[in-house]
């Protein structure tokens, strides 16, 4: 629980935070909104009004401190790319669509985030839990396989067969959308 | 009704109880689930996450399996759903999409064409087999069972944004109700379990997931339902580790609600479905037992 | 022969208001007690209609001749209360206010015991007026089916055509050479980004082909002399002076944009940093090119400072011209301390009209509030829409804008949110400046004899109920002169104003002040001090005496307060009468209150 | 004609009357007065609201030349400009207005009891009831939905004006045009769950706020939280609540105009009735555009001391011991996310069409704009005629467009001067 500071300390708390922090501004890129705006699912970045409900909302933002999906947005209006792209600002977020369900702009924050989460991929920014997922998409056409002692089960259960999957397939409409190479670029 | 059965990943992987109660239920209801064959990943928010193109790719292709076999998908988990109810509204809407996808889909003989709806278990019971003929289908009611609902991110929000219908989570709430128990209002029911961050940050997903148990606790719940794989396995053994590393104790059982309702109508579960949960539902099936 | 008083009291609970302080039974029955009063009651509500019913019934069952009602304050319920004493009968000046409410339960909340006390003494001392009230009458006085409107912007040529299609002949003046006003220099008008001249054109083109008006460009105002219904202009041009009378008046002479004094934001420095106004003016004539970057900064000049009360004092009894000299001197340097209200649609207008001109131009619009009020919030969108990007900066670290080595400009800002300091290479710079009140202002309203508002503008008569209204009647505003307004605002109120004049050119007559003040010709000797004094021009020395125009006469008293010979006197507030009260206050036993 | 008796009609009223047309103001509920009346004071000069208001009421009823028809309904129109014929059903009172007095001696007696609309609901009325004591007409009037039949009121009459078996009348009009003033409703904010309201005691609206600060209010002015009847010390409001919203749901995508300033007067009479108390407005921009209201708002903060933390919070849960609630927000200036504790929290709902205004606009034959306020001809140069000559609005009822008490007076007076000038041309030609 906070107490309310009086107006004058908020004031003096702006006054004496003007620091240029550890963001690089030579970095500015003037044109990152253009560019996440206009990446599939990206569009919900320009509706950001920067009224904060998303933040207030969100539950990673109660945890974790420097996930704030409000500032993300204004971080992209502003232009710092490399901070957003670089970092791990965009692989907080759960993708609850709480901020989507609230967003009084009914702008796509959290359809936004996987926008950001595109460019920082194509930039070689990915978790490991995800190229885990991805690999394992690539290579058996699910994130999560069966193991030997589940198929046994299955069987032992009276499940039916097996559940088929056509890895080709997979793999061949992944290649052709570079999947590949975006998973596979770090090993 | 039939239906094409998409069982995704997780399911057969970890859940086996799941997929059990739901054929169950299915026969009993007259419910016929037809295998998909050879269909892939539904291509999860972490896909997602990585590759616009190849999400819509990979989802689309499941959905051209399901317009070849003339049927409507049945989806047992949320984040399949999510995928595949976005990803064939996308492409129904949205030509230029379509055309790009369907330039992909070429490659491996397939086109898709829009013929195909996708179902979650809880609405089709609700939405096709009627709540009614459920209702007619208990045989053991669960009287005064305290139930928390957790609907899921996936089931609700994406439906209510860009569908304009909250429905999705009123039928899972009357679904249960009609099993006997009481589907109680608490805190953040709404709520994020915090499946999504697990493999990404493992302690932030732990800490979503207590906020959303602090509620459910506080509210005074028997047991949690869920139709989310997910979420269940976020929440059912999330509450070992959050013993772990909290040293805070919920002792909530969780259930699928398959799990609930195939009870309710009169199907016990098995030793092993029993033994499936890590947080022991003994409790549950004693209420039952009393009654 | 003069009858007998009989004073009816009728005391207010005005539900609580009153009622949760004051012991107002109480008060009814020592009123019972006083001189001359005939009866007394109280009522929940004494203008409800059931009260102004019980007056009219007391007067007519206690052949009351006096009426005093202990309530609120007069500048809101006098009217009615005379007004229903007129219909039962009694002359409207035979009636007396005791205010309860503001100088009794309001201020003395906490203390009702004393407050009651307090309300005790106020109803004593208007019952002891009351005796000695002597019924007036008002005086009518024709109306002329003329007005004048003085400024053919976009709000005064609205009313002019407005009045004119009802018939009534006016004169609509211009000081310009050409009718249209502010709005015809601008490029667009949101939010329909229509031309603006496709607002302005039809109505110049109407109001010159109009036969009831009579425009007269490059005129202005030289004297008004007059009062309502008769105000007698002169106008005066280069072809010499005329001579008109009117009914009304509606004072429509806009506002300007203000402009930053050199060195604010480097403007009049770097030829580059422009204001609004100036960018539209390049917009209009399509000569921005395809510039990388334009920069606007909002609330340049607005929301600044503020006017001391010293300035606004000294303006009465000061030289004008001086006096708007300093005060439009020192709002140059610090800025107007209001908020210009049109200036965020403004910039996001320009913006948009650059980004659809130039879609690859990096607009950036740097502001503390956005007020993007009404539905003009789609407007908003549009422009974000379109990539406009906006951007919150801490407004009281002002942007310092340099230019660089290769004639660039850079703006270096805070953003209020990050609290990161950020630079904007940039081609231009446009500041977002305020309406600001016109010059011309001061010198109407000393001329009509309009107060002047803190802000600067013309003052309405009630800032909520009467908007178009000024203190002085017959005389309104429209547009711009009361404050920023955008065009459709202007509109309004000067189809608004014309309204309300025509009410009074329509009726033909009306009825003014009963309240004026009455030379004494055997005591006056004729010094004049009351003629310099007077604020409104009533008294005029004629044959070494003074002699007061009783439709001038606002009743203020200044005269008969500054009359070296006491030889004037306020009707309805004779001495004997005021007196009486100070009387009744200090001598509550004073058997008859003087 | 005019449609609504809010402050837009009376002024629209009156101007007409006094310029010598004949007006028939038809007000669908008891008493004139719209929702000026529900006010505490208005902004900024702190004016009580009621006492500006009602002589503007008496003076337009007594007018001999306007026809009150309260508690009447416009149910169809026939006719252009000039030659309208309105059909108008009066809606029975059960009270013959001919004999009725207002003495009140039947709501005394009136044993049923039902929420009082005018007080937002928060305290109770009779079922035989006047709306409010000022009100204009001064007549009672039997609500049948919560009338228990029993007769009383009819007993204790002195006027003998009670008449159970009225019933509806239907006139017929002649009129030259028409002025829709109907004004506007709240929004309901328990449409957005997560502000609790209706599910937590101690979240209440704006206007639920007003009627409590009003010294002739339920509460005597005294300014009470819902759920324990003690002072609350700590207030917080919220802006924004369901404007400036594109959610499909919701869909009300403008800018109300007014929250900002009546927040901050609210904010300022809490602090003249409890000078001790802590008062909060969460808010994303603070529009205070208009004559003397950044001025009022800066007299706020440096006199009155009220904090402003620009921030849209995202949810308020309940501490169900206390009932205080806890609102969950992200300070924009440090850039955290909090949560604070509140003994009441005020939602500021947005300003939306009146219920029935889809109807009204059938009636009449005029168009709706896309947010369902009565469209004008033309945005910038005809903003008060509607898509039918003849027919012109005023007041809230055109949406946004009107800022506050004295934007909607301008534009009573100007509608009055249109309908003059249109109708003065026909004489002509």
């Amino acid at each position: 629980m906070i107490t309310i500071l009086n107006t004058e300390k908020v004031n003096l708390l702006v006054a004496h935070e003007i620091t240029n922090g550890d963001s690089d501004l030579s970095a500015l890129d003037a044109y990152f909104m253009h560019e996440v705006a206009n990446m599939p699912r990206g569009r919900g970045v320009l509706a950001c009004i920067q009224c904060g409900r998303c933040t207030s909302s969100c539950l990673v933002a109660r945890v974790v401190e420097e996930h704030n999906p409000r500032k993300l947005m204004e971080t992209i209006i502003l232009g710092l790319r490399s901070d957003v792209l670089r970092g791990q600002l965009p692989w907080h977020c759960l993708s609850c669509f709480t901020c989507l369900d609230r967003c009084p702009q009914g702008g796509d924050v959290g359809e936004a985030m996987f926008a950001i989460r595109n460019l920082a991929v194509r930039e070689g920014n990915i978790p490991n839990g995800i190229v885990v997922q991805a690999q394992s998409l690539f290579e058996t056409g699910r994130v999560v396989t069966p193991s030997r002692m589940a198929l046994v089960n299955r069987k032992k259960y009276g499940l039916g067969k097996e559940p088929t999957v056509d890895v080709e397939a997979v793999k061949k409409i992944l290649r052709k959308t570079s999947f590949d190479k975006l998973i596979y670029r770090g090993s | 009704m039939k239906y094409a059965f998409f069982l995704g990943c997780l399911i057969p992987a970890r859940e086996p109880n799941y997929e059990h109660s739901v054929r169950k239920i299915a026969s009993e209801l007259g419910i016929e689930l037809v295998e998909m064959e050879g269909a892939n990943c539904c291509a999860p928010f972490s896909i997602q996450s990585v590759d616009y193109a190849s999400w819509l790719a990979l989802a689309a292709r499941n959905l051209c399996i399901a317009e070849e076999m003339g049927l409507d998908i049945l989806t047992l988990c949320n984040d399949c759903y999510e995928s595949l109810l976005m990803t064939n509204t996308i492409l129904k809407e949205d030509k230029e999409t379509r055309d790009k996808v369907n330039e992909v889909l070429a490659d491996v003989g397939l086109e898709f064409k829009g013929k195909t709806n996708v179902k979650i278990f809880s609405d089709a019971l609700y939405e096709d087999i009627g709540l009614e003929k459920v209702k007619n289908a208990i045989k053991e009611p669960f009287n005064g069972l305290r139930v928390a609902v957790q609907p899921g991110c996936h089931l609700t929000k994406p439906k209510r944004i860009h569908f304009e219908e909250i429905v999705a989570a009123a039928a899972l709430d009357e679904l249960v109700e009609a099993t006997g128990a009481e589907s109680i209002a608490y805190e953040r029911k709404e709520a994020c379990c915090g499946g999504p961050l697990r493999g990404i940050n493992d302690e932030v997903a732990l800490h979503v997931a207590k906020q959303k148990l602090d509620g459910v606790k506080t509210a005074g719940a028997d047991c949690i339902v869920t139709v989310c794989p997910f979420c269940y396995n976020e929440l059912d053994m999330g509450q070992l580790e959050i013993k772990r590393h909290f040293k805070q104790e919920y002792d909530l059982p969780v259930l699928h609600f398959a799990e609930l309702l195939r009870m309710a109508m009169g199907m016990k579960l098995e030793d092993w479905e029993v033994k499936a949960h890590r947080i022991p539902i003994t409790k549950i099936l004693n209420i039952k037992e009393t009654k | 022969m003069k009858e007998e008083p009989r004073i009816g009291v009728f005391v207010c609970h005005c539900g609580v208001n009153i009622g949760g302080v004051v012991n107002v039974p109480e008060v009814a029955e020592y009123a019972k007690k006083l001189p001359y009063v005939a009866y007394a009651e109280h009522d929940l509500y004494t203008c409800s209609e059931a009260g102004l019913a019980a007056i009219k019934k007391a007067i007519e069952e206690y052949k009351l001749n006096r009426v005093v009602v202990a309530s609120c304050t007069p500048r809101t319920h006098e009217p009615l209360f005379r007004a229903t004493c007129k219909e039962a009968g009694v002359n409207p000046y035979l009636y007396e206010m005791a205010n309860i409410r503001d100088q009794c339960s309001w201020v003395h909340m906490h203390e009702p015991e004393k407050a009651t006390i307090k309300a005790k003494d106020l109803v004593r001392m208007a019952v002891a007026k009351a005796a000695l009230l002597e019924p007036q009458t008002e005086p009518e006085v024709e109306v002329k089916d003329a007005s004048l409107v003085i400024g053919a912007g976009v709000a005064g040529m609205t009313a002019a055509l407005s009045m004119a299609n009802q018939g009534f002949k006016v004169y609509l003046i211009e000081r310009d050479k050409e009718p249209g006003g502010i709005v015809q220099r601008l490029h667009k008008l949101y939010p329909t980004l229509a031309d603006s001249s496709e607002v302005v054109d039809p109505l110049v083109e109407a109001v010159r082909s109009h036969k009831n008006i009579e425009l007269m460009t490059s005129t202005t105002l030289k004297e008004v002399s007059g009062y309502i219904g008769n105000f007698h202009v002169t106008l005066t041009s280069l072809s010499g002076d005329k001579e008109i009378n009117v009914g009304t008046i509606i004072v429509a002479i806009g506002a300007l944009n203000y402009r930053p004094p050199t060195g604010l934001y480097q403007y009049g420095v770097y030829d580059r940093v422009l204001t609004q106004e100036e960018l539209d003016g390049i917009l209009k004539k399509g000569s921005l090119e395809e510039p990388d970057r334009i920069v606007m900064i909002q609330c340049v000049g607005a929301r600044k400072g503020e006017i001391r009360p010293s300035e606004l004092e000294a303006f009465p009894k000061s030289d004008t011209a001086e006096l708007l000299r300093k005060i439009l001197k020192a709002r140059k340097e610090e800025g107007w301390p209001y908020c210009s209200r049109i200036c965020c649609m403004n910039a996001i207008k320009n913006a948009i009209l650059v980004k659809e001109k130039s879609p690859r131009t990096d607009v950036v619009i740097l502001f503390g509030d956005l007020r993007v009020y009404k539905e003009y919030e789609d407007f908003y969108r549009r422009a974000r829409d379109l990539e406009v990007r906006f951007i919150r900066h801490i407004e009281e670290v002002p942007p310092e804008i340099t230019q660089t080595s290769d004639g660039k400009l850079e703006v270096m800002a805070y953003d209020a949110l990050s609290g990161l300091e950020v630079k904007f290479p940039a081609d231009w710079v446009v500041l977002s400046t305020p309406l600001r009140p016109r010059r011309g202002e001061v010198i109407l309203a000393r001329m009509l004899k309009i107060p002047i508002s803190t802000d600067g503008f013309l003052m309405e008569a009630h800032l909520k109920l009467r908007p178009v209204d000024t203190n002085v009647d017959g005389v309104f505003l429209a547009g711009t002169v009361s404050g920023p307004k955008d065009v459709s605002e202007s509109i309004i109120t000067g189809e608004a104003a014309a309204a309300r004049a025509s009410i009074l050119m329509g009726n033909r007559k009306v009825s003014t002040e009963a309240v004026t003040a009455v030379v004494d010709k055997d005591l006056c000797i004729g010094c004049g001090l009351c003629e310099e004094i007077c604020p409104y021009g009533g008294p005029k020395i004629e044959e070494r005496k003074s002699k007061i125009r009783e439709i001038l006469c606002r009743g203020c008293g200044s005269c008969a307060a500054e009359c070296p010979r006491r030889a004037i006197t306020m009707r309805h507030f004779g001495d004997h009468q005021v007196l009486a009260q100070v009387t009744a206050l200090l001598m509550p036993e004073s058997p008859k209150g003087g | 004609m005019v449609i609504g008796g809010g402050i837009a009609g009376i002024q629209a009223s009156s101007d007409l009357a006094n310029r010598g047309f004949k007006v028939y103001l038809v007000e669908k509920s008891p008493s004139i007065g719209g929702r000026m009346a529900q006010l505490d004071k208005t902004f900024p000069t702190m004016d009580c609201s009621m006492c500006i208001l009602a002589p503007k009421m008496i003076e337009c009823a007594r007018h001999p030349n306007v026809q009150l028809l309260t508690y009447s309904e416009v149910r169809g129109v026939n006719g252009s400009v000039g030659n309208f014929k309105v059909k108008v059903v009066r809606k029975p009172r059960y009270v013959d207005e001919t004999k009725c007095t207002g003495c009140g001696i039947c709501s005394d007696n009136c044993p049923a009891e039902a929420p009082n609309e005018f007080d937002e609901n928060l305290g109770i009325r009779k079922a035989i009831y006047m709306p409010f004591p000022q009100a204009v007409p001064r007549l009672v009037t039997v609500d049948k939905d919560n009338c228990i039949e029993c007769g009383l009121c009819e007993n204790v009459c002195p006027a003998n004006a009670v008449n159970r078996e009225q019933q509806p009348e239907e006139i017929v009009l002649d009129v030259g045009a028409i002025v829709v003033a109907t004004g506007f409703d709240m929004f309901d904010p328990s449409v957005i769950p997560q502000y609790g309201y209706k599910r937590f005691k101690n979240v209440i609206t704006a206007m639920e706020l007003e009627r409590t600060l009003c010294a002739s209010g339920p509460t005597g002015g005294h300014l009470i939280r819902p759920s324990d009847g003690k002072i609350p010390r700590s207030i917080a409001f919220i802006q924004c609540v369901g404007s400036r919203d594109r959610r499909k749901w919701i869909d009300h995508p403008y800018c109300s105009s007014i929250c900002c300033k009546y927040a901050v007067k609210d904010a300022v009479l809490i602090k003249e009735h409890e000078p001790d108390s802590r008062v909060t407005i969460f808010y994303i921009d603070m529009r205070a555009f208009g004559r003397g209201f950044q001025e009022f708002v800066n007299r706020a903060k440096s006199e009155f001391g009220i904090l402003f933390i620009r921030s849209n919070p995202g949810e308020i849960s309940e501490n169900p011991n206390t009932n205080n609630l806890i609102v969950w927000f992200e300070d924009l200036i440090t850039r955290t996310v909090h949560n604070a504790t509140f003994d009441l929290v005020v939602l500021c709902p947005t300003l939306i069409p009146r219920k029935g205004v889809e109807e009204l606009a059938k009636i009449l034959g005029v168009e709706l704009d896309n947010y369902g306020f009565f469209k004008s001809v033309d945005a910038v140069k005809k903003p008060l005629d509607t898509t039918v000559p003849g027919i012109f609005a005023c007041g809230y009822c055109l949406g946004p467009k009107t800022g506050d008490v004295p934007d909607s007076v301008a534009q009573g007076s100007a509608t009055a001067g249109r309908i003059a000038e249109v109708l003065a041309g026909m004489e002509v030609s």
